[in-house]
């Protein structure tokens, strides 16, 4: 992904904004050279004043290609909004694919995990990857998969390392379980805390989450007694 | 000898001047922490504390009073008798010391009634004094050992093995820096080895350059300070050994720092800067220095060391323990012992031969220092063994 | 206390230690006072090396990514200031950055410098708060004095611009809210000329001093290979090596028009991250410099790019990121059409950073653990979020 | 580290040198309940409100990140018979607000007639009920609760 049509500079001597189709190309040397960076393309005029940004169809992208030769059945459907790839992937094959595109596509680099909560949709959630290849000129793609609610997804902790908190997170907040993570506990709410927050139907205000604070106060299992005026309605 | 005089000189004045000698190290340990303060402000562009009082002078005693009326909490499962008395046995020693060192020298008074009285800057001169000044500091580390393990916490208890382990490794080149001086004056008395500096017609900083580096450095090292302050390192350990200390019983670890650096300060002039002598003490042009008293004098030294102090707190990090322990072991130890042996050496040749060991010192470490920061001149620092990342210095025009 | 002398190496990982004592579990933080805030990590220790380190973070978790859903999308930006507070402009910028490319808006030019400029000092300004911090940690408390001075003066020219010093909240969506106050570039670039003399005060303290080469040369060792497995990004990559800064790989505003280098290191220590964070101010104050040059040059343009009244972004998502202090800083917007967001996720660089830190500290003292802590540059409000 | 910096030091004198430069230096604290700094004329700090010049429309309570504007009001004819909104409540929750300025950047009346570029930031109370709601009172008019800096008229500054 990462090229905007905005964000591309004209002159191609701007380093590391290549074409994202472009093959791979080696990663910039150490300290890159001020004059690479001296000639200062000016940007393009503005794009012409175009409708919203809607997203196109990329089943034909290299990349999408290969990988769908590579992992058969893997690749679901694939669109492009606002520069950025995004693949859906099916469940069974994550992993296979993620192996893939780290060991044979060089997208070593997991950027970001999270999941979006879709509420009615069947299957309610998406778990959404950011991967990132330094050698192909800094290509960004972004991966789906369809998730149930209460359905388990398979882990890419075994793939890139960092997803290891990203899964925890997701798991915290969005109760999506992942099979196979070595340490699938709560990250940012704490251990014991009911319910998971970023789904669509926790309420922005909260819920009483039974902690005692003044147990002599309070009655046992904590939170404020049933007929405390500040006690917050659980929906 | 009759009666009157010999209690007046074996009761009365000692007591006397013991009660001083407390009150007064105490007053000064205060003091220092109110300089410390403010002088730290100085090295960092701001002021410091001086609301309480004329420029804050005060603000010791806002401090003492505060902590005299805090809580003193004591943590549940400590051990209540250790914990009590591990404060004591840190203060005892820290002011017991105070009773040897010689603030100047001895004097003739006159007290009405009384008659002539012969007396002395100092509480008492025993001919063993550098002797009984080391066995004293030493048992201070008991108290801070079980303060630490008495505490029932873990950073006490890390707080109280790095002091053990720290303290007891610096006696050792402390002991052979002292040693040194003992060697040059060839007595353990205090008084004794400043009187020898007179009669020597020099400060035994001069052949003793390199002990007194050793000296000063392991009595940083002793004292728990910067940037040897690994006991009480703050980001680490929260507090070390007294992370559960609150009230007066905290004032009194905090005190006793204050009145060791005194101490060991107070012991570096002694042996190395001639005490209560002035400078140049034998050159009679400078005579008219002599309408300063000695304790003035010495009080200066004092307090130049005590500046060193605060200057290097407000300038270094710290050392980690295991490169604490390496310098310590590894550095200061063999060099201490290289040192003894020449000023060894030289002192057999008398003070002619240490007067050769001194010129000797300090041609060669300031030649030394005007010839490398000559060479350096030009580049702003060597290029280290540490990597220099592109365009880390010099990048830009 | 098994080992008292020798350098830290790795200790292997079992349940027998030396003397075949237990190992002792510490509790570091969340009340410590070297974990930047309510950090707490959990420790197991041989003596005092760490055997292994459990970071348990999540004490400051406000939900701000659900608060993003409930509120338009002018609203969130204050909530932005919030993740990571000692460079608010950052978070700002990669917000807004997102929703104008779901938008696909065009920024003016002259507002691209202005939040180039504010981006550059919020850098400076958080750098020097980590060298302040840093140097703490190790007991160097003087340079958090010198670093303040500095600081203080970034923080009076924010002041000058939007009236905040901390949560600054200065960027809009499509611009910026104001444009700067007369005279604001001059005291910019006093200011900026002047920073160089500054950083070399900083490092006649501590660059070259041996004891913090002791303290950190060799310590909290990620190299590239790592760092890339582990997610992390900003100064400890580069301070590994790899010269990959998203100000160049995936340029944003004017960026690819400003004449600046990318800082690397070799060792992938604490001490090459102490230099490349040294190195990047002053590849910031050439940035800085540059700006006031255009900025002199075009005194007056358009600061708002044209923003529909009430901004409703459509279906889709977008993502963009910016390089922050701390790291890549990424803003990921899915929107259904409406004028609040449906998902706006953070990829909060000091969350994934941290990540790495049990194996950074994995047989160093505890001591050690307090300068890697330091090194990555956490920010609790941005971990916990 | 060479043999020479290992003896002379020279690492460790250069630092002194540094720091004790300082020592001569002026330090630069402002001692501040004495002498305060002058905020910046953009300066974010205690709202204010033109009661005349508001038209009640509430942007501000609905641009408000953290609802902390409550507005209520009613219609009252005027002398002339028209209707006119009268304001019963303008109360800002100032213990919660983050001072972000967008109220004050939605205010449609030009000049401003909600605005937070007083210059005014000692807002401590003694009593935490004193800062917890600013009713129209305090807002249009400080009493010596909130201490005045010099009052910036809307349109300051910009």
């Amino acid at each position: 992904m990462a090229e905007d049509p905005k964000d591309a500079p004209a002159a191609p001597a701007a380093p590391a904004a290549g074409d994202p189709a472009a093959p791979a190309a080696p990663p910039k040397p150490a300290p890159a050279p001020a004059a690479a960076a001296a000639p200062a393309a000016p940007k393009p005029a503005a794009p012409p004043k175009a409708a919203a940004p809607a997203p196109t169809d990329a089943m034909g992208e290299p990349l999408v290609a290969a990988l769908a030769a590579a992992v058969p059945g893997s690749v679901l459907g694939a669109k492009k909004m606002v520069g950025q790839t995004t693949i859906e992937l099916a469940p069974g094959k994550l992993v296979e694919a993620c192996r893939h595109l780290k060991d044979a596509e060089t997208f070593t680099f997991l950027v970001d995990l999270t999941a979006i909560d879709w509420k009615e949709r069947v299957p309610r959630f998406d778990v959404v990857y950011w991967v990132h290849s330094f050698d192909r000129g800094n290509e960004r793609v972004r991966l789906k998969v369809g998730v149930a609610d209460g359905a388990a997804c398979p882990t890419v902790s075994g793939v890139w390392e960092t997803a290891n908190w990203m899964e925890r997170e997701v798991f915290d907040l969005f109760g999506i379980a992942f099979e196979g993570h070595p340490d699938l506990r709560r990250i940012l709410t704490w251990d014991g805390f009911q319910g998971h927050p970023l789904r669509k139907d926790f309420p922005v205000e909260g819920i009483d989450t039974g902690a005692a604070i003044y147990p002599d106060r309070y009655p046992e299992g904590g939170g404020p007694a049933p007929d405390d005026k500040n006690r917050k309605a659980v929906s | 000898m009759d009666i009157s005089e010999s209690v007046l000189t074996w009761v009365l004045i000692p007591a006397v001047k013991a009660v001083v000698v407390v009150v007064l190290v105490a007053t000064a340990a205060g003091v220092l922490t109110y300089i410390e303060r403010r002088t730290l402000a100085f090295l960092q562009v701001r002021k410091g504390p001086n609301r309480v009082g004329p420029e804050g002078i005060l603000q010791f005693v806002a401090d003492v009073v505060k902590l005299l009326t805090k809580e003193d909490v004591v943590p549940a499962k400590a051990r209540h008798v250790i914990h009590f008395l591990a404060p004591v046995l840190v203060m005892v020693p820290g002011l017991a010391v105070f009773a040897v060192l010689p603030w100047g020298p001895e004097f003739t008074m006159r007290i009405p009634g009384l008659g002539k009285l012969t007396t002395a800057w100092y509480a008492t001169d025993v001919n063993v004094s550098l002797l009984l000044l080391l066995a004293i500091t030493s048992v201070g580390i008991y108290g801070i050992i079980l303060g630490g393990w008495a505490s029932n916490s873990k950073y006490a208890l890390l707080g109280g093995l790095r002091s053990a382990a720290q303290l007891i490794s610096y006696e050792v080149p402390m002991g052979f820096a002292v040693v040194s001086a003992i060697l040059m004056a060839r007595s353990l008395s205090l008084v004794e080895i400043v009187e020898a500096q007179k009669t020597h017609h020099m400060w035994f900083i001069l052949p003793g350059l390199v002990s007194f580096f050793l000296y000063f450095v392991s009595g940083v090292a002793e004292t728990n300070r910067i940037p040897f302050d690994l006991p009480e390192a703050e980001s680490e350990l929260v507090a070390g050994f007294h992370t559960e200390y609150s009230g007066f019983r905290w004032a009194i670890f905090f005190l006793t720092e204050y009145a060791n650096m005194i101490t060991i300060s107070a012991v570096a002039t002694a042996l190395f800067f001639g005490g209560w002598l002035r400078p140049f003490p034998n050159v009679a042009a400078l005579s008219f220095l002599d309408l300063i008293p000695g304790v003035i004098w010495y009080v200066l030294k004092v307090s130049c060391f005590l500046f060193v102090y605060i200057w290097f707190r407000g300038t270094f990090p710290r050392y980690r323990f295991d490169q604490l322990m390496a310098l310590g072991w590894k550095t200061l130890i063999p060099i201490s012992l290289v040192n003894l042996v020449c000023v060894a050496l030289a002192a057999l040749g008398g003070f002619r031969g240490l007067r050769i060991l001194g010129a000797i010192l300090w041609v060669a470490a300031i030649g030394a220092f005007l010839v490398v920061t000559r060479m350096r001149a030009s580049k702003r620092w060597p290029q280290s063994a540490g990597p220099a990342p592109a365009g880390a210095r010099g990048a830009e025009a | 206390m098994s080992d008292l002398v020798g350098t830290a190496g790795a200790v292997p990982e079992s349940e027998e230690t030396m003397l075949g004592l237990r190992e002792m579990e510490l509790n570091f933080g969340p009340q410590h006072p070297s974990t930047h805030g309510v950090l707490r990590i959990v420790l197991k220790v041989d003596g005092e090396r760490i055997v292994s380190a459990r970071p348990d973070v999540g004490y400051l978790h406000r939900g701000t990514e659900k608060l993003f859903e409930t509120e338009t999308y002018p609203m969130i930006i204050p909530h932005t200031d919030r993740l990571d507070y000692v460079a608010a402009a950052t978070n700002n910028h990669a917000y807004v950055l997102t929703v104008e490319k779901l938008l696909g808006l065009e920024i003016p030019k002259r507002a691209q410098y202005i939040r180039v400029v504010l981006d550059e000092m919020q850098r400076v300004s958080s750098h020097l708060l980590w060298l302040a911090t840093a140097a703490i940690d190790l007991g160097a408390i003087t340079p958090f004095f010198y670093t303040f001075r500095e600081r203080e003066v970034i923080l009076d020219l924010f002041e000058d611009y939007c009236g905040a010093r901390l949560t600054l909240n200065c960027m809009r969506v499509g611009g910026l809210q104001e444009d700067l106050t007369p005279g604001w570039v001059d005291k910019l670039r006093a200011f900026t000329e002047d920073l160089g003399a500054k950083i070399d005060e900083y490092e006649d303290l501590l660059t070259e001093n041996r004891i913090w080469k002791l303290r950190t040369i060799g310590i909290g060792i990620l190299d590239t290979k790592r760092c890339i497995e582990w997610g992390v990004t900003g100064p400890p990559l580069r301070a590994a090596g790899l010269a990959w800064d998203i100000r160049r790989a995936i340029p944003y505003e004017c960026y690819s028009e400003l004449d600046f280098e990318i800082p690397t290191g070799k060792n992938a220590d604490t001490y090459d991250r102490y230099l490349v964070r040294i190195a990047e101010l002053r590849q910031s104050r050439r940035i800085l410099l540059q700006c006031c040059d255009w900025l002199d040059k075009n005194p007056t343009g358009d600061i708002r790019g044209k923003v529909p009244r009430v901004i409703k972004p459509p279906v889709g998502d977008a993502y963009a990121s910016v390089e922050s202090p701390k790291g890549e800083l990424g803003f990921y917007l899915v929107s259904n059409g409406g004028n609040r967001p449906y998902r706006l996720r953070v990829r909060p660089p000091s969350f994934i950073n941290l990540q790495a830190l049990p194996e950074m500290a994995r047989g160093h003292m505890v001591s050690d653990l307090v300068a890697i802590i330091g090194t990555i540059d956490i920010v609790l409000g941005e971990v916990d979020r | 580290m060479s043999f020479w910096d290992n003896v002379l030091l020279l690492d460790i004198f250069g630092g002194l040198k540094m720091t004790g430069r300082h020592f001569f230096r002026k330090a630069d604290t402002v001692e501040y309940p004495e002498a305060a700094r002058e905020p910046s004329d953009r300066f974010r700090g205690m709202f204010r409100l033109d009661e005349e010049r508001c038209i009640k429309c509430t942007l501000c309570a609905i641009e408000c990140p953290i609802n902390i504007i409550f507005i209520d009001w009613h219609n009252e004819k005027n002398p002339q018979g028209k209707n006119e909104k009268v304001l019963d409540r303008f109360d800002v929750d100032l213990k919660r607000c983050m001072f972000c300025g967008l109220c004050e950047e939605a205010c449609p009346t030009n000049p401003k007639s909600i605005w937070l570029r007083t210059k005014t930031y000692e807002l401590g109370t003694y009593e935490r009920n004193d800062a917890l709601y600013l009713d129209i009172k305090k807002l249009t008019k400080w009493d010596e609760n909130v201490k005045p800096f010099a009052v910036v008229e809307q349109g300051e500054g910009r």
